[in-house]
């Protein structure tokens, strides 16, 4: 900005004291004028429980596209808005809904529970409902295919709804788990984003995206008033914070803690850990339209060249345990399958078979942030295939720049993370593993029919039965090497109690009470 | 008129004692940059490091702990049990390489346009200047973040990343001294001489700019490497299957309440490294600035 | 060197209020110090003005600066005492010299620009003697600092007050810092090159109006310059500096006249003169380092009068021969007689 | 040097010719938009005559460096020309420019800076020729350098040395020893002794006058030191606030002062032959005016001890006054006549 | 001087402009689509478009700029995709927090370096001048995120003295602000003892003492004053680099600034927040520029708006 000087100018009679008060004011009036310390609004009330997720919450719109399956706003979403149902433990309870009836194969009759209010006061109405299900079918989110059959709902009278779908579908009351009811008016409104307006325990006081949540309790909540006053939710992206922050005090509750970082929090006074076993697991898929992964030979070889067991017990310790199918063993419809010996030379032999003796040169991407040590555990895995002829180029990218890759299948393995939202293989197994879904290349005739079936089959062991099958044929044909769940260690305060660990990261923070 | 003997009686002086002395911590600068570069150069060949070997039973163990092999580590294992020791050498040539190569880039960039821009003024250099104004009002960390993004992880990438970001600082400073020497008398006196633009350029304007030039460009070289590091804890710094400190730093950092070893030695290595550049900076411009030492 | 200047002279007019009594300064740690200045003999008397005459980096500087108690860092009296007011001042705090410099001993520099504060008003700056001095209010200095430019010769003091340096022409700045030195009327003033800044028609009006104070408040002045021309204009007294040393001291028309040292003769010849117009003669050589002194002495490598002896001894400042010892005219060379009976150098 | 001695010109013929110049600087505006000029030479008019001296004196911010710059072409003129022996320099393009620079060359007041400190005295010596391709084979650099060495009297020893280990004066030797490199015709000394000590001053003087004697070199010699000019001068010019106010031979204007203002200068230069409470007392008051606002009429008007009306009113203009040649631009010049100094 | 003011407001705007236009290209050069990752992978062509229409991401890159632009000019950066609502609000709620915690850092170096240096100046080339010269490299040499997480476990695990995270509270700012001055502040003493060597050698120091004023006087009235004009420059220099360098530090102390917010923005693709960041950065910049420039005027009476 400055010029440098030059030869003087004659006079200077130019009233350098008006100019310098001028120029003064202004310059400082733009500096002072954003002082202050803001932030996102009031905070949470005092003695409010202090849990940190392991991510951010940037959006609290329940019908946000981005953020419709993210954990850490599911999280305050379950906490500020109601649902039909409710998942507890593996069972499905009734929520704002009383009670719910299958009249047909294609039509399902909800009651809604008498009492309940919104935040602001209003009644929960069945039109309410309808509405908000006509505004998640309208909007373009990963819960799409979750809604896709089903056709309408309908508000009977004041306290009932009609849903129909175009088919069978038996997870409708799992998926219900993920509709979050609002006022009708608002299922559209911006505000919502911000200081959203449900029927949950809890409504919010302050929102800073990314960075902290402050909620206050619903007096007028019709399930009773929680015990805490308020529950505070801020993000701390370094783990050697949040750590510390635990360690002493600072907050609450903190989970997911990394697997390394266990030993830094057990056996701390005043802090209880408990690991569960959750939802989220790591998969490696193998390209299966780019050679050589066209050859399930060779994707065998790549799982049989990994010592997994002994991965996941030097890596993860308690974090983790290895997997026998490709979901979680916790997951409705899992099978557990025989697991890949380790092997090298049956490995090099499987290879020689398919022609690639002298090995090839492949790569591996991912997000760091995706999981856990997820670049040690791709290193570890790289490091295993080196033993068997097999370069993997390690390729550590955005997670932007991984989902475009992503999805226009310009990758030859992909490591990540991946959640069973819903507790089902539905979810998962159902959603990613069809010819149609093209997600990894893999086309299998016969797997499409088998999910089809599975996916109009009511819940039981029927339709558990498909879905084991399913695991069979992904397992064995070698998709993707499936190397560990995640278990999710919850850290907190010995002084909680009332407190239950959730496979779904998604713990009911309203039962908590503080001693 | 004592303006003019001054220099004279001071020149006889230094011609009569021998020059200035170097102080003792510049020496000590000196050598442990060249330490570190020898480091670099000979390290990897005796301590190969393979940045994609994994020795799982390995991991996390403390300085001076046996490995399974039975071999020591001295300085510990990181968290996949690569041997710090040799990850500290292989990071070295790459750090020192990153930081060089920069420099090299950003200082030859600016360089130039500095030189142009102070010797011939005009429209040309109030162009010049605006995009070095934009650039220095565009927060550089942010710029690293974005040039990084697009171009993807890769050495020469960072390297073109952070020269992009350096270029503007080095092109100040070179404009300054250009500015200043451009109004001395002896370029008027070469000038009168018949000289040309170019050859008042590179022999009279060109070596008054190489002294700043090299001072601002010992404290980038520091700043550079910091930067980098600053890069791989953003997750935009050097690829997985090479080594470098600031990656190791970062990656480390998650460890420093358990394993503090695998970040702390090399942001050690890091700080001795930038500290002795800047120690040998320092000393460089007190020798060519006598003021300086007052 | 047993004797001073005045006792040679025999002749006190007056008590020195100011006097160097062989002072010797050097730089460098106590015991190992270069000598950049050598005992040095200097009386400053009131009414009297005595010039001090050299080339730079004779010393002479220095030796002003050390009647002042304000020697740069690094240099110090390694020898000889500075008396004030007969008092030597070597054991002087810092509080001491505070006191005296300003309403005893005061200073004008050579360089007005830079010997101004840039960053005050030069009212400011010349009020401040007051104000420190005398505690008064900011009032009474600021009237008392105007009354004072406007007799040192700036016009539209009221106004001028609020200047800073740099708003000041050469002329102007060098009268605000001579305002600043006499503002506590002190009895002794110290010039060192006031005028060396400036052009020829505005030297002329400073000389004329340093001489004029001085001569008006009876005070002791130290003219430094190198000069001739302004010192003949101004001083009754001369002390030729070189290499350190006052080679030759004596009144103005004994030291301009009859030259006893070659080096004196050697500036006078060098100087280009209408009344010997062709060649000059130039004192071949340079002089030598300030602390870096050939044996003997210090002038003998240019000197074309030198002999072994001067190779070898540093002469002695002894009365010029053939003078008596009335006159006070001094000169440190083993051949003055021989230089006072030998005719300037014939120009070609 | 022989060579060289052929091309000089019959000494006495004209070498360069400045007529009507005007330049100076531009400066920002009051209001801080748009560009005045401001006039630090105002209309000179002044021969130089080969192998003579012309002294050009005046007080600092006069004009006279600013005439010496826009000579040697570091300087564009506002207005005016500027022949150099056939050539006219302010029509002449690139190529010619650069031929002229060979003729004429010039010496800077302060060695240390006007040369550059890097540089080994050879190379600051042999650097014309670097540029000026053809004037001396590459082969005879080094004894050439060596010649030009023992033509200012310094040994050629000095020729590996840096500039930073020389003095002043020896500086100011190779400054001159540089300047003769190319054999000039001209060289335009800027106060080049200025800046040295009395002693070292006298030695390069008579260097000076030693080497017109030898090369027929002529000077156009810039100086605020009377002494020095009425030593060194053939002609002298006194310049004040961009004109010349007087103009004639040394002899002239030294004993013969026309103009107020010479005779002012003339008493306020100290002399060795001054004494105290001597009779001085014609100093002038006041200061120099600023070149950006001058006063009407005669430029000298407001210091002047005899102006009147008409000084307000009227330009007077530089023409002669008695003696041949000796010209003064002054309304009482002949009316007045000198007293001498 | 209208003139001088016009012509830094003309060059702020254009300075302005430039990084607008810059940012503007980068962004939409990175490779990553927003609509994927406003959708996840599971979207479909169909949804994909829909949402880049939406967003006005459907339109060619001229047309989204001069849109862009003629936004700007009605304080108009976009919304938000992540964070819902407009950018520029998002972000200019951010902001004080940053504001804050550079200013910390800014009172800390002052506080810590001005007295240091003036130390250091009266002892050259003692004990204490060697370790403040070479601890401010050290203070340089060591990545911020590092310092700031050793810190974290000294004083908030270790110590127990300061909270981990950013609470609100002044005890909470202290960390990061202290993380962010660290480095300058052996910097800022070395340029106060650099400066107040350099002034104390001038011939006015030498005038003021030959007037008798008293030596604390010297120094830090006449020595003083004179320093501080190149002192308040780098001091506007340096909050300028607080600002841009709270990036990281925000990222360690989960400290609710615009520096975490931007990376936060960058790698969810939300282009209107990192314009609105970056122009906010761009613009506090110019204004601490201006701010120096007034500041520079009022302490030094050589410049005047006409020769600056």
């Amino acid at each position: 900005m400055r010029t440098t000087g030059r030869p003087g100018a004659g006079g200077t009679h130019m009233g350098r004291r008006d100019f310098l008060a001028m120029a003064g004011l202004g310059s400082a009036s733009v500096l002072v004028s954003g002082c202050g310390f803001g932030g996102g609004g009031g905070g949470a009330p005092k003695g409010a429980l202090r849990a940190a997720f392991g991510q951010p919450v940037t959006d609290l719109d329940p019908y946000n596209a981005a953020t419709a399956v993210d954990e850490a706003s599911l999280i305050v979403k379950r906490l500020v808005f109601d649902t039909l149902v409710r998942r507890q433990g593996d069972r499905l309870v009734p929520g704002l809904a009383s009670g719910w009836e299958r009249t047909n194969d294609t039509t399902w009759v909800f009651t809604l529970r008498r009492g309940a209010r919104f935040h602001d006061g209003t009644p929960v109405t069945a039109a309410d409902v309808a509405a908000c299900l006509k505004r998640t079918r309208a909007v373009a989110s990963a819960q799409t295919p979750l809604w896709a059959s089903v056709t309408k709902a309908e508000a009977r009278d004041d306290h009932t709804v009609v849903f129909t779908t175009d088919g069978p579908l038996g997870s409708l009351p799992v998926n219900l788990t993920l509709l979050f009811v609002v006022p009708a008016a608002r299922v559209a409104d911006p505000e919502q984003k911000r200081r959203p307006i449900g029927s949950g325990p809890f409504r919010v006081t302050g929102f800073t995206p990314s960075t902290s949540v402050e909620l206050a309790r619903f007096d007028d909540y019709w399930g009773g008033r929680s015990d805490l006053p308020g529950i505070s939710m801020p993000y701390i992206a370094e783990t050697s914070s949040a750590i510390t922050a635990l360690r002493t005090g600072d907050i609450d509750l903190l989970w997911p803690i990394p697997p390394d970082q266990l030993p830094e929090v057990t056996g701390v006074k005043g802090v209880t850990v408990e690991p569960v076993p959750s939802w989220t697991y790591y998969l490696n898929w193998f390209n299966c339209s780019r050679a050589p992964f066209t050859d399930a030979n060779v994707r065998r070889a790549m799982c049989q060249a990994v010592n997994l067991p002994q991965i996941v017990d030097r890596l993860f310790g308690r974090g983790g345990q290895q997997m026998r199918a490709p979901i979680p063993a916790t997951v409705a419809g899992y099978a557990a399958q025989e697991p890949w010996t380790y092997d090298p030379a049956a490995a090099k032999r499987l290879l020689a078979a398919a022609g690639l003796g002298r090995g090839f040169t492949t790569s591996m991407m991912w997000f760091d942030a995706t999981g856990p040590l997820s670049r040690e555990l791709a290193e570890a895995m790289i490091s295993s295939w080196a033993d068997i002829g097999v370069t993997v180029r390690p390729q550590s990218i955005e997670k932007a720049q991984w989902l475009e890759r992503l999805n226009s299948l310009d990758w030859d393995m992909n490591l990540q993370t991946n959640t069973v939202t819903t507790g089902d293989a539905a979810f998962t197994v159902g959603r990613l593993y069809t010819s149609k879904a093209h997600r990894m290349g893999y086309k299998n005739p016969a797997l499409d029919q088998l999910l089809a079936r599975a996916a109009a089959a009511p819940s039981g062991s029927e339709r558990d039965g498909l879905y084991g099958e399913a695991c069979k044929i992904i397992w064995s044909d070698a998709v993707g090497l499936f190397p560990l769940t995640l278990v999710t260690g919850y850290g907190r305060s010995s002084r909680l109690t009332g407190f239950t660990p959730a496979p779904n990261n998604q713990p009911d923070l309203a039962a908590v009470r503080r001693r | 008129m004592t303006a003019i003997t001054v220099p004279a009686e001071g020149a006889a002086a230094r011609a009569k004692t021998g020059g200035r002395r170097v102080p003792v911590r510049v020496w000590v600068g000196a050598g442990v940059l060249a330490l570190f570069v020898l480091a670099a150069l000979v390290g990897p060949l005796l301590w190969p490091y393979d940045p994609v070997a994994t020795h799982l039973a390995d991991r996390l163990l403390a300085p001076g702990g046996r490995t399974a092999t039975g071999s020591i580590a001295w300085l510990g294992t990181d968290q996949v049990g690569r041997d710090l020791f040799a990850n500290l050498l292989a990071g070295a040539r790459i750090t020192l390489l990153v930081a060089g190569a920069t420099v090299v880039v950003g200082g030859a960039v600016g360089l130039v346009v500095g030189l142009v821009s102070g010797y011939f003024g005009g429209p040309l250099d109030t162009v010049l200047s605006r995009v070095g104004d934009v650039q220095l009002a565009f927060p550089s960390i942010l710029l690293a973040i974005l040039l990084a993004g697009v171009l993807g992880p890769s050495i020469t990438n960072i390297v073109i990343t952070l020269a992009i970001t350096r270029w503007v600082i080095f092109a100040r400073i070179v404009r300054a001294s250009a500015m200043s020497t451009r109004r001395l008398e002896y370029v008027d006196s070469a000038r009168v001489l018949g000289c040309g633009h170019l050859r008042i350029l590179v022999r009279h304007v060109l070596p008054s700019c190489w002294q700043p030039l090299l001072v601002a460009a010992t404290v980038q070289v520091g700043l550079v490497m910091v930067a980098e590091a600053s890069l791989s804890f953003l997750g935009l710094g050097v690829p997985v299957d090479t080594a470098s400190w600031g990656a190791t730093v970062s990656i480390g950092r998650d460890y420093l309440g358990s394993a503090w070893w695998i970040s702390t030695v090399p942001a050690a290595a890091l700080a001795l490294v930038v500290t002795a550049v800047g120690v040998v900076g320092d000393g460089f411009r007190d020798l060519s600035d006598p003021r300086s030492q007052i | 060197m047993s004797s001073t200047v005045e006792e040679v002279a025999g002749a006190t007019e007056a008590t020195p209020v100011a006097r160097l009594r062989g002072v010797h300064i050097g730089f460098g740690a106590p015991g190992r110090e270069r000598p950049v200045v050598r005992g040095v003999e200097l009386d400053l008397v009131p009414g009297r003005v005595t010039a001090l005459v050299g080339e730079s980096g004779s010393g002479k500087s220095l030796t002003t600066l050390a009647l002042m108690g304000l020697l740069p860092g690094g240099a110090r009296v390694s020898a000889g005492s500075v008396e004030i007011d007969g008092q030597d001042t070597a054991g002087f705090t810092d509080a001491q010299w505070r006191r005296l410099r300003g309403p005893k001993i005061a200073m004008v520099f050579q360089d007005p620009m830079a010997a101004l504060n840039p960053s005050f008003t030069v009212g400011w700056q010349v009020a401040e003697t007051f104000r420190r001095h005398q505690g008064v209010s900011h009032r009474t200095a600021r009237a008392r600092t105007i009354e004072l430019m406007r007799t040192v010769g700036i016009p539209d003091a009221e106004h001028k007050y609020h200047s800073y340096p740099h708003e000041f022409s050469g002329g102007m700045r060098q009268r605000a810092m001579i305002a600043m030195a006499l503002a506590l009327e002190p009895e002794v003033l110290l010039a060192d090159e006031p005028t060396t800044a400036l052009d020829v028609t505005v030297q002329a009006q400073i000389l004329r109006l340093l001489t004029t104070r001085q001569a008006e408040a009876r005070m002791a002045m130290l003219l430094v310059s190198h000069d001739l021309g302004v010192v003949a204009r101004v001083a009754q007294h001369v002390a030729v500096m070189y290499a350190g040393r006052i080679v030759e001291a004596g009144t103005l028309d004994e030291v301009y006249t009859t030259p006893a040292h070659p080096y004196t003769r050697g500036l006078l010849d060098a100087m280009p003169d209408p009344g010997r117009p062709g060649r000059l003669v130039p004192i071949e050589g340079q002089p030598p380092a300030p602390g870096h002194l050939p044996a003997g002495c210090a002038f003998a490598p240019r000197c074309r009068f030198a002999t072994e002896v001067c190779r070898t001894d540093d002469p002695a400042t002894l009365p010029v021969p053939g003078r008596g010892t009335s006159t006070g005219h001094v000169a440190a060379c083993h051949h003055s007689a021989r230089i006072l009976g030998t005719e300037p150098e014939a120009r070609s | 040097m022989n060579t060289a001695q052929a091309s000089v010109p019959e000494a006495g013929t004209a070498l360069l010719r400045i007529r009507g110049l005007r330049a100076g600087y531009a400066t920002r505006g009051r209001s801080g938009f748009g560009r005045r000029r401001v006039d630090a030479v105002a209309g000179v008019d002044l021969t130089v005559h080969a192998g003579q001296t012309l002294c050009v004196v005046g007080e600092s911010g006069c004009g006279k460096s600013t005439l010496a710059r826009s000579v040697v072409g570091l300087l564009d003129p506002f207005a005016g020309s500027i022949s150099f022996g056939d050539v006219d320099l302010s029509a002449a393009g690139r190529r010619e420019r650069h031929r002229v620079a060979r003729d004429l060359q010039m010496v800077f007041q302060d060695p240390y800076t006007s040369l550059n400190p890097r540089m080994r005295v050879a190379d600051v010596i042999a650097e014309g020729w670097h540029v000026h391709r053809g004037v001396l084979p590459a082969g005879e650099h080094a004894a050439e350098v060596d010649r030009l060495l023992s033509l200012v009297e310094l040994d050629s020893s000095y020729a590996g040395r840096r500039l930073h280990e020389l003095s002043g004066g020896q500086c100011q030797r190779v400054s001159i020893a540089r300047a003769l490199a190319l054999r000039p015709k001209l060289i335009v000394c800027d106060e080049a002794v200025s800046a040295l000590d009395v002693s070292v001053r006298a030695q390069v003087l008579n260097l000076l006058m030693d080497l017109q004697q030898e090369l027929g070199v002529a000077y156009l010699f810039i100086s605020h030191d009377l002494d020095v000019v009425r030593h060194i001068a053939d002609e002298v010019a006194v310049m004040y606030l961009g004109t010349i106010v007087e103009h004639g031979t040394a002899a002239q204007v030294f004993q013969n002062p026309r103009h107020p203002y010479t005779r002012a200068l003339l008493s306020a230069a100290p002399s060795i032959h001054d004494r105290p409470g001597g009779t001085n007392e014609s100093a002038l008051t006041g200061e120099v005016p600023s070149p950006a606002a001058p006063p009407s009429g005669c430029r000298f008007r407001t210091r002047c001890p005899i102006a009147a009306d008409v000084c307000a009113a009227d330009v007077p203009e530089l023409r002669v006054r008695g003696d041949a040649d000796h010209a003064a631009a002054c309304h009482f010049a002949g009316e007045n006549p000198a007293t001498g100094s | 001087m209208g003139a001088f003011v016009a012509k830094r407001l003309g060059q702020a705007v254009i300075v302005a402009w430039g990084a607008l236009t810059l940012v503007f290209i980068i962004v939409r050069v990175v490779p990553g689509d927003p609509a994927k990752l406003i959708l996840g992978p599971d979207a479909s062509a169909d949804q994909l478009k829909h949402v880049r229409s939406d967003f006005g991401l459907d339109h060619p890159l001229w047309r989204q700029y001069l849109e862009h632009l003629g936004g700007v000019l009605h304080g108009d950066l976009g919304d938000s995709w992540r964070l819902g609502g407009s950018a520029l609000g998002d972000t200019l709620e951010r902001f004080p927090a940053t504001l804050t915690l550079s200013l910390v850092a800014l009172v800390l170096t002052i506080l810590l370096g001005f007295p240091l240096g003036m130390l250091c100046a009266r002892r050259p080339g003692k004990v204490l001048d060697l370790l403040v010269s070479t601890g401010s490299l050290v203070g340089q040499a060591v990545p911020s995120f590092w310092l700031g997480i050793v810190l974290i476990l000294l004083f908030a695990r270790e110590l127990g003295w300061l909270p981990a995270t950013a609470d609100g509270s002044l005890a909470g700012v202290l960390l990061p602000a202290f993380t962010l001055a660290l480095p300058f502040i052996g910097w800022l003493a070395r340029l106060v003892r650099n400066g107040a060597l350099e002034e104390g050698a001038k011939d006015y120091v030498r005038t003021a003492r030959a007037k008798g004023v008293p030596e604390g006087l010297v120094q830090y009235v006449h020595v003083g004053r004179n320093i501080a004009v190149p002192v308040v420059t780098v001091l506007g220099l340096l909050m300028g680099n607080f600002i841009a360098n709270a990036v990281i530090i925000e990222v360690v102390f989960s400290w609710p600034g615009i520096g975490s917010l931007m990376v936060d923005a960058i790698t969810n693709r939300d282009y209107a927040v990192v314009e609105a960041a970056v122009l906010t950065m761009t613009v506090s910049y110019i204004a601490l520029n201006l701010l120096v420039d007034v500041v520079y005027f009022a302490l030094d009476p050589r410049l005047t708006p006409e020769n600056a």
